[in-house]
């Protein structure tokens, strides 16, 4: 498996905030990218993960069976987990996660039912009583802690997380680094934005800069540099 | 999907107040359209099927806005859209458990309603009919409409301008048919089938339409 | 065969080109002129041609406003059907620009439809004797009043272009199906509204002495409207270059 | 609290319900009665009031709905309740922002739509002073109902018992009190007066409510 | 001025959270609350801020010139900073920021209009620039900061402030940090619930632990422990 960043470069609200990003990942690769806040490590993970179209380059992944570069199917094999959680708070944990878990599969399920149970993956978060509580109950940690939950239940190679141990407290931050070593030697591909070094040995390092100066291309109505 | 369909359901009953709030609409409509007709009650039941319909039709408008907002705001469309199930299946189970909190409570309330327009019990029967296939018409265009709003906070209005001149059409072969049922030289079949083949014409292309905006709203 | 696949390649290349909006401004602001000295020159000729039209017997000189009235709904009609064909464009060929002509010409288009209302219902008092009846192709027509004022509130509450784009087509082309109604109302409801007597497939039945002078009307309206929507889309462009610098400037580029 | 009003106001116009889709809403509005109840004029004309109230009625319950749940989801409600103002003011405030961009349009619209609906010019005035005195009544009870539905999940029953036997009654009085302007054997008086008193006692009560549901919601 | 918690309990959902908690913190002090997800934390600081009631124990709260301890008046002056942000999307950073200068300061306004101005606050969390970008635009670091400006435009003395620093690059950590050292320099107090240590020296420390055993009182329903 292989997961290539040529040349990308992203748009966003007419200002060009990414420019000429590249990275090769391999099977067992985590890539970690910091930056300031405001740089753009959302937005590139939101590119990356499908969301954002890329003002340039391109996006390669090399699954063994299937389509290369169809970005629809890319999709499939990524967990994203955003700055928000998409939990419902009136619903319990139970039902939020099996709720993701019986959507998710449900088209997967020729390959087996993947993923953990959601009490393993409760169990692993440490939050093995909450199963039954109201999402909305749960504290800003906790919450965090479920969708991280979340990513166990059902089993895809890559991981786009975006600031996943915001809130958590030290020992849910390690968790999370064991996790993650899991999943890349398990041959996972991980890509993380964060302020708070992960400690995840060996993990390349994509530093996202601030543009502050005109990068061209930013909106086709912009008025054009000089002349013509 | 099945979960889809099981949480939107859940959502709504544990949530929602969507389904009693067009109750309550439906029967604001229908106490306040006597008191302009008057006490004449032949003219009243005539009337009752129109303000029948133009009173559901209204009243589905209720919780279109947040169809897809919430999601948006909880970060759930992010990965709804991700998933690898043809996100306009996905919209139509979504469209499918808001009409079953929604419209169906008002199909079911007709005989009550009926009763207080003085509404033959044919009349009520062809009123619950073609509410039955024209509502979910509603429902489906009306997903269009939330779906092109969905990052405005408050759309509710705009939504409703959006949608109300589209479903005129549900709304005339909805009336017809009924009247059709019920005074002797006016035709049912055909209006209805018309109704029909709207609501199954809607069915498919509301959730396209409303899977192509979602698509790049999610930025 | 060849001559005709290079003039398509040729005029293929020449509206792709347009999708730059430097050219397409440089193109807009040598046209605007000519096209505005053309409407000009048209309504000055249609109007005289109008007021030397004869009585009509039944109408008498109410029979003015038809001058005015046909060409303004013809045109608010046509005006939606360029917003489709420019949503098509956003969708399907992804042209740069049809965004922009879209949303240039939904307030023309609102102003030609409010046009038609206020001309048919001066007219409609003295003929019908009611400003105002719910007839299916009044009604229709009222309609479109209401998608074309949707469209604009659309296209201002969304502020990022890109994303209003999309939602702009997409309701656009859903609001197609009222063109057609409208204009097969007459034929299929019975109305009180006059039923197509000029465009008809079949020999128009209206009078040479009426139908000159209405067609010069129509011509002069549609060139009217090319030369508005240029404008506007000219406008459009400038505003959105505003836009983006004023964000660029908002987030400290430099 | 002038800055609360400023941004009430500033938030419609901007999130897509400006003064301008009020006005397009009712026009929506009243251009679908006539496709079900027909196009006969006198019909219409005797349904005028009816149908501007049922208007002004859908107006608020579309806009109404996200009036505090979204303040709560952004954090604002936590600091709205934590000012030194009395939140029952700033909740009649947000009401008010909110009747001013969907019950004044109305109001100022009826002579418009009363042309179109033939509706006299006695019948005109009557329905502008009921709707300019009855419409704020709806929306003070409304927010009632939408402080019930965002501090109680499950609220959903509540605010049909709740708002339910105060929004009818101000329809009726409404248009009860329309029909005797325009209808001899009718008294135009005494419903008029009710409705003025509806409006007052809503008026106080009804902030009072919701900041009482409201506090007890941020928790 | 004085600030003063006497042996506080708090429930929340029929469950005892915090119990028999006790500071007293004077001008110019701060209490770091610390503990695990979950543990309380921020339900200690929004009773505190008076969002809930407690269960047991009272607040003091010594303000030469008003009254002591009514809850009302305590709360006029705290500056509560939640989880959440309290900003509108849709509004520009300067609408949002001035609907809340406005709408604090309309009644305070006769101890004169305190607090900075809105460029200076801006100035102070270096983001002077995006004044009149709509604050739904701005990324999740650059949101926190518009709101630690909120803190800046309108002067309270007291600071409640909920892990201020989640989502915060370094470099704007450093700069929260300095901004509390300076608010209580000037005698004001500050109280933060926090998982990553926000380097104030002199700081009181609260740590809050979760609560696994039944401590009575929760809720008037439950069954009494033992006998009577
Ligand atoms: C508010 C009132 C009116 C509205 C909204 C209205 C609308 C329209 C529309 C939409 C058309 C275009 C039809 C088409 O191209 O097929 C049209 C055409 C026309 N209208 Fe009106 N109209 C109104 C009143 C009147 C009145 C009062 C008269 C005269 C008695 C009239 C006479 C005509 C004629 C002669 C045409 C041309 C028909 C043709 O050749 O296609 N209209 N009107
Ligand atoms: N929806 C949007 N429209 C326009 N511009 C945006 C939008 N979202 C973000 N931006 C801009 O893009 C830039 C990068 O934002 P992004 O959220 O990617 O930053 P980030 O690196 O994730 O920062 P943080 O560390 O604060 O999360 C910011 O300058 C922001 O203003
Ligand atoms: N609305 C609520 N109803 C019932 N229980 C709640 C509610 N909110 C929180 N709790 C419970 O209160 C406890 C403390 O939650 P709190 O949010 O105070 O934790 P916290 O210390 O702030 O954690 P974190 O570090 O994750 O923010 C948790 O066990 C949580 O389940
Ligand atoms: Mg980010
Ligand atoms: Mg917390």
């Amino acid at each position: 498996m292989k997961f290539e960043a040529k040349n990308i470069s992203i748009n966003r609200g007419a200002r060009r905030i990414i420019q000429s990003v590249n990275f090769a990942l391999n099977n067992g690769d985590a890539l970690i990218v910091t930056g300031e806040n405001g740089s753009g490590k959302s937005t590139l993970l939101r590119a990356l993960a499908g969301f954002l179209p890329f003002a340039e380059g391109s996006l390669f992944f090399d699954l063994p069976e299937e389509g290369k570069d169809d970005p629809l199917i890319i999709r499939e094999h990524i967990h994203y987990l955003g700055h928000q959680n998409g939990m419902k708070p009136a619903l319990s944990v139970r039902e939020n996660l099996e709720f993701w878990q019986g959507y998710s599969t449900a088209s997967n399920s020729d390959e087996g039912l993947d993923g953990m149970s959601l009490i393993e993956a409760l169990d692993f978060v440490e939050l093995p009583h909450v199963l039954e509580l109201p999402y909305g109950y749960l504290s800003t940690g906790m919450k965090r802690r479920v969708s991280i939950a979340k990513l166990l239940i059902t089993e895809k190679p890559i991981w786009i997380v975006d600031e996943p141990t915001a809130g958590l407290d030290a020992k849910s931050s390690a968790m999370f680094t064991d996790l993650c070593k899991d999943h890349c030697a398990n041959g996972g591909i991980l890509i993380a934005a964060t302020h708070l070094p992960l400690g995840i040995d060996g993990a390349k390092k994509l530093e996202v800069e601030q543009l502050y100066t005109f990068h061209g291309g930013g909106d086709l109505f912009d008025e054009p540099e000089s002349g013509s | 999907m099945r979960a889809l369909l099981k949480r939107e359901l859940n959502l709504a009953l544990r949530a929602g107040s969507g389904a009693l709030t067009g109750l309550l609409f439906f029967l604001a409509v229908i106490t306040i359209f006597p008191f302009g007709i008057g006490p004449d009650l032949n003219a009243l039941s005539r009337l009752a099927p129109a303000i029948l319909w133009v009173g559901a039709l209204l009243a589905s408008l209720l919780g279109l806005e947040r169809l897809f907002s919430q999601e948006r705001e909880d970060g759930s469309l992010d990965l709804l859209v991700m998933q690898d199930h043809p996100l306009a299946l996905s919209i139509f189970i979504k469209c499918l458990a808001h009409w079953l909190v929604t419209g169906l409570p008002l199909v079911l309330a007709v005989p009550l309603f009926g009763i207080m327009l003085n509404l033959s019990p044919i009349g009520i029967g062809a009123v619950m009919v073609t509410l039955l296939v024209g509502t979910p018409a509603i429902t489906f265009i009306g997903a269009v409409g939330a779906a092109v709003t969905v990052s405005l906070p408050r759309g509710g209005l705009l939504i409703a301008i959006l949608v109300l001149p589209l479903v005129i059409p549900v709304l005339i072969f909805g009336v017809s048919a009924t009247n059709g049922a019920l005074f002797d030289p006016d035709p049912f079949t055909s209006p209805f089938l018309i109704l029909c083949a709207l609501s199954l014409f809607t069915m498919v292309l509301g959730p396209l339409a409303a899977s192509m905006m979602l698509r790049h709203s999610v930025e | 065969m060849n001559d005709v696949a290079t003039q398509k390649t040729g005029f293929w290349t020449w509206l792709t080109g347009l999708a730059n909006p430097t050219r397409f401004m440089g193109l807009a602001d040598r046209w605007i002129p000519w096209l505005a000295a053309i409407t000009t020159a048209l309504l000055a000729l249609g109007l005289w041609m109008s007021f030397n039209a004869p009585e009509d017997y039944q109408q008498g000189a109410t029979v003015l406003i038809m001058f005015i009235h046909v060409p303004t709904v013809w045109l608010a009609m046509f005006c939606y059907l360029v917003m489709s064909i420019s949503a098509l464009g956003t969708l399907v060929w992804r042209h740069p620009l049809s965004d922009v002509a879209l949303r240039a010409a939904a307030p023309i288009g609102a102003a030609f439809t409010l046009l038609g209302l206020i001309t048919g219902s001066l007219w409609g008092k003295p003929m019908w004797g009611a400003w105002w009846v719910w007839d299916a192709r009044l009604t229709s027509f009222l309609v479109l009043l209401i998608i074309y004022l949707g469209i604009i509130s659309l296209g201002r509450a969304l502020e990022e272009p890109t994303q209003a784009a999309k939602a702009l087509a997409i309701t656009t082309l859903v609001g197609f199906i009222n063109l057609p109604i409208i204009k097969f109302s007459v034929d299929w409801f019975e109305t009180l509204h006059q039923p197509a007597s000029v465009s008809r497939l079949a020999k128009p039945a209206m009078d040479v002495a009426f139908l000159y002078p209405l067609l010069t009307m129509a011509l002069a309206f549609s060139f009217l409207f090319a030369t508005l929507h240029l404008m506007n889309m000219r406008n459009e462009i400038l505003r959105r270059r505003i836009r983006s610098l004023k964000l660029r400037a908002a987030a400290g580029e430099r």
